[in-house]
């Protein structure tokens, strides 16, 4: 590169991406839907993908994704955004098709549906924020709520004895053939982040291979849910969740050495 | 009688196809009895014509993967029967709340519960007031004969994009099971644009296809929308058909199966000196009501006959607002009524109406709405009941 | 006018099928039929059965109190369908299996030994075709050349090897209708097995 | 739902005026991710000011000591900051 | 006012805590706005006491256990809201088909689809009608303050229990939301013996919990006994309450929330000259039928109320059956109508009766039958519609 | 043994175990479930289960399991079996619970609720019988159905593309915590009957121990839906179903060590 | 749904007219399993046999061949059998 | 007689908090009232607001065509609410945070700097409390030593420590509200994250 005269444009080390629109979300402080939404805008704005994607909402506290991510988007019921991205992806061999979905979304109500999704094999990429609770509905317990911690229906704790153990879903999907691409990422840090950005890089480019399901789970914090401040809540993200839900690549079926460092 | 061409199709496989020839880009299912044949004939014919046919995990899979495929602005059937219906309540609620069409028929079996297999009309209710939540209507089209089913299929179509909406076809097993010879004429519907469609926002601001609408106003301004469009389609779409109807001086009043057992059942009791004639829905929402009211002031008495413990009964009581005493003959669990059950039932009620000539109209109604303690009064202790049940000694 | 028939007997012994083939019959014959077959989980291991309404006009009421024809391939069948016969009307028996006469007076009672008749014929799904010989030969609901071109049209299309056996069995049907042979021959059921 | 019409435009600017940080402060909720991830400890909630949305949103305190890492973009939720590079020379105001 | 103890309460907590005070076993539920509070009011509560609670995967999930728990004659409360609520019909279904004993809870939200968390009494038609596939009818309750749902809580567990049915309590997002002074007066209704409960076939004969009758002949006999009960509780178990119709010459109908705010519209519209009564159903199913038409006897117009595009409307008129003018004010999507609107759209109605005293009743009533284009003949170009609908301009 | 003389009673080596009914059943000839519910009335027999067995039935060709099996019974709506096991687990804890399923039940329609009755580590006993073929329907393709088997909804032969793979629920829900125990068995011979019947018996004394969840899932055939004579059945089962989905213990978290040897 | 009433109770045989299989006849289908199973071949479906079902019953063929394994018992998915071991010196039949 | 208060601000300010005080100073008083929230995902980040009506008689409508007082907390309640309040009626606004009166004639607009007051109080969460004790002041609807009654019994349930500063502020209030201070003294909002 030449050296720069003093009066040149500055390069853009970061910037807005284009496919976030220009509303302020409506999340609290903190949160990591923001930074997921964020990513996804720049890995389909990388890709080029925004003009064909057709993506799915959930219904959660990213149920507004739409007012957000400059994409054509279908609003799907509680749980059933795999199913409908399924209906998507047949009838629309060409779309880019991208599902949204938090951890009661996905891991409670919408089991079988992300399930058999990800048995079909359907080309679909699938983003999977748990943040270990129910935002949306006020901080109750999630499939993915670690053992001890409260909510506001686990007041004293979760207990395995009566509500069982953290779903560990991402695992289990990465048993099944159809899924060509599954990850663990985390929104702990700067350098997590960029390694969850470049795990949804590949999650996609798995759609476009043509390989099967792809999904990336994404360790998020909900500050509110969790009552904490967002700093603090970024520890229990480190030591708690990424203890319980180790964060890294599990399967990626579609190539034989997958990219997994952090992107810069 | 002249030569046609005419095939023996099973009632499921006809709708099924009637579905491809009218271009269906997509089929949803899973399996249920009696409609597993329609099923089972997307699943072969589907892929033979390039279209997609998938296996759902369950009644919720397909008819969220019909949601799926309909924002994009396909045409998309789906089919179940009473349990796989029932589970499709909250999105069918979404389809309405977000303007999708689909086409949903529903094979009726017995129930409720797990019930039995057998033919039912039982999801009358159901299908036209309360399946899901929310302030939403659907129009229910109710074939009686294999022919009239393949025609409602391309109707069904046809209102489901004009109007933005899910489309219920309502059969019953018995529709679903049996073969009759029909003409191989189908209809293809022209496509409606789908101005509204996701697939992709290259070169447009971006679409969204929804139900939500969080602030109160804009969702009753949605509502308001919604609403305008079903008097719309309660305005323009009501189908119905008459049969005898000219002279008679006792309408019965039946859909689909029940409509075809109650045909024979005219036809022989006019032979033994009774005056029938028969009024059948088509569209069971929106309702004849104007029209059933319109022929409610010309006969003595009205008989509801369903297989069921009396539903489009309520939608009968709306229309003729008691002006003239309405009875009703249902049978349930996979019965069905005989046309001798019907003729006995038309007996029992021709028995109890006063004729007509004696009184001027109004007064005769006004005479009607006077409580009669033995059947008809709708005040009396048993009021919310179908004003006569069949004997039990006659099943 | 209309004409109804039952087909009852062993899942099996072809009744759906033999009803098909008469309403093919009927279409051919350019009359109005419905078929509605007994269906779902009852199939499983049981009995099977199917009516058959064939007339001039379209056909109103699917239900029938009182059917014209009942052939009744095993003895349950009998016991279910003998009483529902219209007086006048036909019952055929499969006297293989069905060992004495159901016993009405009102009714035609025609016994013939299907079973038997299909072993020797080669196949025990014959039974049925050979009921509805019989059953042609005594009511004349369509031709008898309408059944054999129904016969071919839908064997033909599903397993053509069997035309000739499922032809002939009609025949040996149609004859045995027309000079009943009384008495049961002893054969054994069908292998219910699918 | 109107697609995003960017940022600004980043125009040329005169070296003496130039900053690494374009900071939207309408859309930053004063959550403070940025504050913890910034390794130069250049940022800072501005309890003296609040936002249409009722925060105290992000300032740069010292331009000169940041190094454009872009961490602070990185993890914040709403997409508050642009990042720029220093063009050669460029003193940072 | 006498010194009582009183303590505020939210809606939501309050029927939670008389469910527990009604010694129910458990509570199956899964988390939605505006209920969500009665959910963790019992995540907390039930295993203070010992109780079950559990959280399921999902309302499909909640409402089966309920249906197993209550297979072996527990006392069990679920609770949900409109999306949650239309994915239970399977299992109403097979609730009512196999005759267990459950309370359902539904804290109403606008619709359809996603809709908002808004208050609504759209679900009405879906309670009371169509719900689930096969026939069958469910209780439902409607309190229309806090201190009165937490007693029909206690009637609903006793009504499950005595019928062996499911039993809906229909409140609204103000209700579960709100907080009013109660008196802490619970009521724990007597246990019914339950000699067809599972637990284990210890020296007697299995029992079996099942809703399949696959022989259409037992399906029906079935089928006949759950209508007998239904006539039954059609017979002896309506509730309701009118307030100052002694002396009305106009009769608002209206059910929970929306009878607040008639009940506030009757007091300032009598301020006004006006002379309404309050007619509040608290059963909707067995709809007060016989008892509105007595006051509809007395009346010259009814103005119905809902927080819907109206729904309750339908059984209003099935029960005045068209001797007076039936009239509707609703809002949809989480907007309540005010008093002030009722009080319009009383004003409107009573400028369209005629003074009854000019005719007498009968004839009135056949005059009323005349179609009248303008607003009140159910026979005109829109008669399937609400009579009045409000206008755009006053929403 | 004393010599038995010649006039003594024969010993009985085997007969129709208590806990079945003496109705004759309306499955087909040669159909798995009848085994099943053999092993099943044999187990709860000599566990002396039977009188506080509290048995969930299917929605599928075992829906009539109550009238062949003498224990009290709620019928489940299609797949919910373990969401109604639950609700009568948590009520009465003294009971023991059986739910038996099959493989469209299981593992499409209710795989939500097998996921979560599982992750929560109900003290169930779930039997499930994977006959690949969604029996009582009319023989469709089903979650567990092979690939390139042909079905009346796969009539071409199941294909990976639009149906998806074959899903192996049970090792899915043997990766979870709350699962005490897992296992597949097979009908195909005496021996593999024999050894499945040990499973079972397992099964049920991990829910007498109270570790958990036990499943044991029971390969099987159904003649009618794969077309087949009952015999050929057999091999397709040995061959194909067997190769496809090994049996053998998946988990046994109750004990270190199981016993997983024929019985005899 | 009563519960099984249990198979006829074995009474002392005279050692001649001992078999080591009781079969309930009306319960088989005919399935062929356990003549599959049968390690001594000694087990047949009776073509000329038809139980109320409408199948033709198994039959041993041969007691004496009968090992007692319970083979066939174990296979038979209605179980029509009752395995009896024989007593010493008893004469298969 | 029925009076209705809404309370409206940022989500942190403490509106449905001090709307239940008022609620339970009604009910210490031996008046009915009713006490309603905004709910549901608008709270994320955004404006929580909450409706209460004291009365004399069971409270009828739960919904008010035009309210008694508005206390306007921020920017956007002052401009939600301003209008809503009936002629003669009282519109409390947050002076620290609203630059400008409302501006309605036929209302009593009170100015209190209710931040500035909070942060010298030493909690953001007061905010409300002060307005609610310039509404009593203004309106007493309820006694004063009802509300701080109320005040003990709620506050000691759950947060015993901040008792003593939540009496504080609500005499504080009370006093602001006797004594009305115009202008606007320059205060940060309260950190919304909670
Ligand atoms: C059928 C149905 N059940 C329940 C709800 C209520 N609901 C809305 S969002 C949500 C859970 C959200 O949790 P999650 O998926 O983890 O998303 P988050 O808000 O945590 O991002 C629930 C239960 C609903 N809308 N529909
Ligand atoms: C909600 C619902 N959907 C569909 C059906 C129809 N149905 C009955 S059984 C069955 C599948 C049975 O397959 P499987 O579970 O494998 O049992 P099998 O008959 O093979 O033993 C289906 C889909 C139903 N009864 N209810
Ligand atoms: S509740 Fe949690 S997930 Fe929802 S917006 Fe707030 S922080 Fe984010
Ligand atoms: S770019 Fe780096 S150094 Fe500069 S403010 Fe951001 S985080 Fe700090
Ligand atoms: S991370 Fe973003 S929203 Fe949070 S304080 Fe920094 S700039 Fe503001
Ligand atoms: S269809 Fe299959 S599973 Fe069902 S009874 Fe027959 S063989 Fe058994
Ligand atoms: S016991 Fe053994 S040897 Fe005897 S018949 Fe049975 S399988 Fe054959
Ligand atoms: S295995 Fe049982 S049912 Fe099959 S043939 Fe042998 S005895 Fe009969
Ligand atoms: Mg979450
Ligand atoms: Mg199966």
């Amino acid at each position: 590169m030449s050296t720069t005269p003093a009066t040149a444009v500055p390069r853009v080390v970061y910037r807005r991406p284009e496919l976030l629109t220009e509303r302020s979300t409506h999340y609290c402080p903190g949160c990591g839907h923001g930074v997921v939404h964020r990513l996804v805008a720049e890995v389909l704005g990388e890709l080029g993908l925004g003009p064909r994607t057709i993506a799915v909402a959930p219904v959660g506290c990213a149920v507004f994704a739409y007012d957000y991510l400059a994409l054509d988007f279908v609003e799907a019921p509680h749980g059933r955004a795999p199913a409908v991205a399924t209906g998507i992806r047949r009838v629309r061999p060409d779309a880019f098709v991208l599902t949204y979905q938090g951890d009661g979304d996905l891991a409670a109500i919408g089991t079988a549906e992300i399930v058999h999704a990800a048995a079909r094999g359907e080309r679909i990429t699938a983003v999977f924020v748990n943040n270990g609770i129910y935002g949306m509905t006020g901080g109750q317990m999630a499939p993915t709520t670690l053992l001890g911690q409260r909510t506001t229906s686990s007041p004293a704790g979760r207990e395995a004895a009566s509500a069982g153990y953290p779903l560990h879903i991402t695992e289990m999907l990465a048993l099944l053939p159809g899924v060509a691409y599954a990850a663990r990422g985390s929104l702990v840090d700067p350098a997590w982040i960029g390694r969850t950005k470049a795990f949804l890089k590949r999650a996609c480019e798995a759609q476009l291979e043509g390989t099967g399901f792809a999904i990336v789970e994404v360790l998020a914090s909900c500050p509110v849910g969790w009552a904490m401040t967002p700093r603090d809540s970024l520890a229990f993200l480190r030591e708690r969740m990424m203890a319980e839900f180790p964060p890294g690549l599990l399967i990626d079926r579609g190539r034989s050495a997958v990219s997994d460092r952090p992107e810069d | 009688m002249t030569k046609r061409r005419r095939v023996l199709m099973k009632g499921n496989e006809a709708i099924a196809e009637a579905a491809i020839r009218a271009s269906c880009d997509a089929y949803f299912g899973y399996p249920i009895t009696p409609q597993a044949e329609l099923f089972e004939w997307m699943a072969r014919r589907m892929p033979e014509e390039g279209r997609v046919f998938v296996q759902a995990e369950s009644e919720l899979g397909a008819i969220n993967m019909a949601l799926g495929a309909a924002a994009t602005g396909a045409r998309v059937l789906v089919s179940s029967s009473g349990p796989g219906i029932s589970l499709m309540g909250e999105a069918m609620s979404y389809l309405a709340g977000s303007e999708l069409p689909v086409v949903v028929v529903d094979v009726m079996r017995g129930g409720p519960g797990l019930g039995s297999i057998g033919p039912s009309q039982s999801d009358y209710l159901l299908a036209t007031k309360g399946h899901g939540h929310g302030d939403y209507r659907v129009p229910v089209l109710a074939p009686s004969s294999i022919a009239e089913a393949m025609e409602l299929v391309a109707t069904a179509f046809e209102l489901a994009e004009r109007y933005r909406t899910p489309v219920f076809i309502l059969a019953d097993g018995i529709l679903g099971q049996a073969m009759e010879p029909v003409e191989q004429r189908y209809r293809d519907p022209p496509r409606s644009e789908a101005p509204w469609a996701v697939g992709g926002a290259a070169g447009r601001p971006p679409r969204v296809v929804r139900s939500l609408h969080l602030e109160p106003e804009a969702l009753e301004a949605h509502n308001e929308r919604l609403q305008a469009k079903y008097r719309e389609i309660a305005g323009g779409e009501v189908r119905w058909a008459g049969e005898r109807l000219d002279d008679a001086d006792l309408a019965i009043v039946a859909y689909g199966t029940a409509a075809r057992v109650a045909r024979t059942a005219v036809a022989r009791a006019r032979a033994e000196g009774l005056r029938p004639g028969l009024f059948r829905p088509i569209t069971l929402w929106p309702f004849p009501e104007r029209e059933l009211a319109e022929v409610a002031s010309r006969v003595r008495g009205v008989l509801v006959v369903e297989l069921s413990a009396g539903q489009m009964l309520e939608d009968v009581r709306l229309a003729v607002e008691g002006r003239l005493p309405v009875a009703f003959h249902g049978r349930t669990g996979g019965m069905v009524p005989t046309p001798d059950g019907v003729i006995d039932a038309l007996r029992r009620l021709e028995a109890r109406v006063r004729p007509a000539w004696t009184l001027p109209l109004v007064e005769a109604a006004a005479l009607d709405r006077r409580p009669d303690p033995d059947t008809f009064s709708l005040f009396g202790d048993d009021a919310w009941r179908p004003l006569e049940t069949t004997p039990r000694g006659e099943r | 006018m209309e004409r109804s028939v039952v087909f009852a007997g062993f899942g099996g012994q072809g009744l759906l099928f033999a009803g098909q083939v008469l309403a093919h019959a009927a279409v051919i014959d350019e009359l109005e039929v419905l078929w509605i077959p007994s269906y779902g989980p009852e199939m499983r291991g049981g009995t099977a059965s199917c009516t058959v309404i064939v007339g001039d006009e379209p056909i109103g009421s699917p239900v029938v109190d009182r059917v014209d024809v009942a052939v009744a391939m095993n003895p349950p069948s009998v016991a279910k369908f003998g009483r529902q016969v219209a007086p006048g009307g036909l019952l055929i028996a499969n006297s293989s299996l069905v060992e004495e006469a159901y016993g009405r007076d009102d009714v035609e009672e025609l016994q013939v030994p299907c079973t038997a008749l299909a072993r020797e014929a080669g196949d025990d799904r014959l039974v049925s075709l050979i009921a509805l010989g019989a059953l042609i030969a005594r009511r004349p609901i369509v031709r008898p050349a309408a059944v054999r071109a129904a016969i071919r049209k839908v064997v033909a299309a599903r397993q053509p090897d069997a035309l000739r056996a499922d032809l002939a069995a009609f025949a040996v049907g149609l004859r045995a209708g027309r000079e009943p042979v009384r008495g049961r021959a002893a054969a054994p059921a069908p292998d219910a097995a699918r | 739902m109107t697609p995003a019409a960017g940022p600004p435009a980043v125009a040329p600017l005169a070296p003496r005026s130039w900053s690494p940080l374009i900071i939207a402060s309408e859309y930053c909720k004063g959550c403070d991710l940025c504050v913890a991830a910034c390794p130069k400890g250049v940022l800072v909630l501005d309890g003296t000011a609040v936002n249409r949305l009722g925060y105290h949103p992000v300032r740069l305190t010292d331009p000169a000591g940041c190094t454009s890492c872009a961490f602070c973009a990185r993890v914040c939720p709403d997409a508050v900051f642009i990042v720029l590079a220093a063009p050669k020379g460029a003193l940072r105001r």
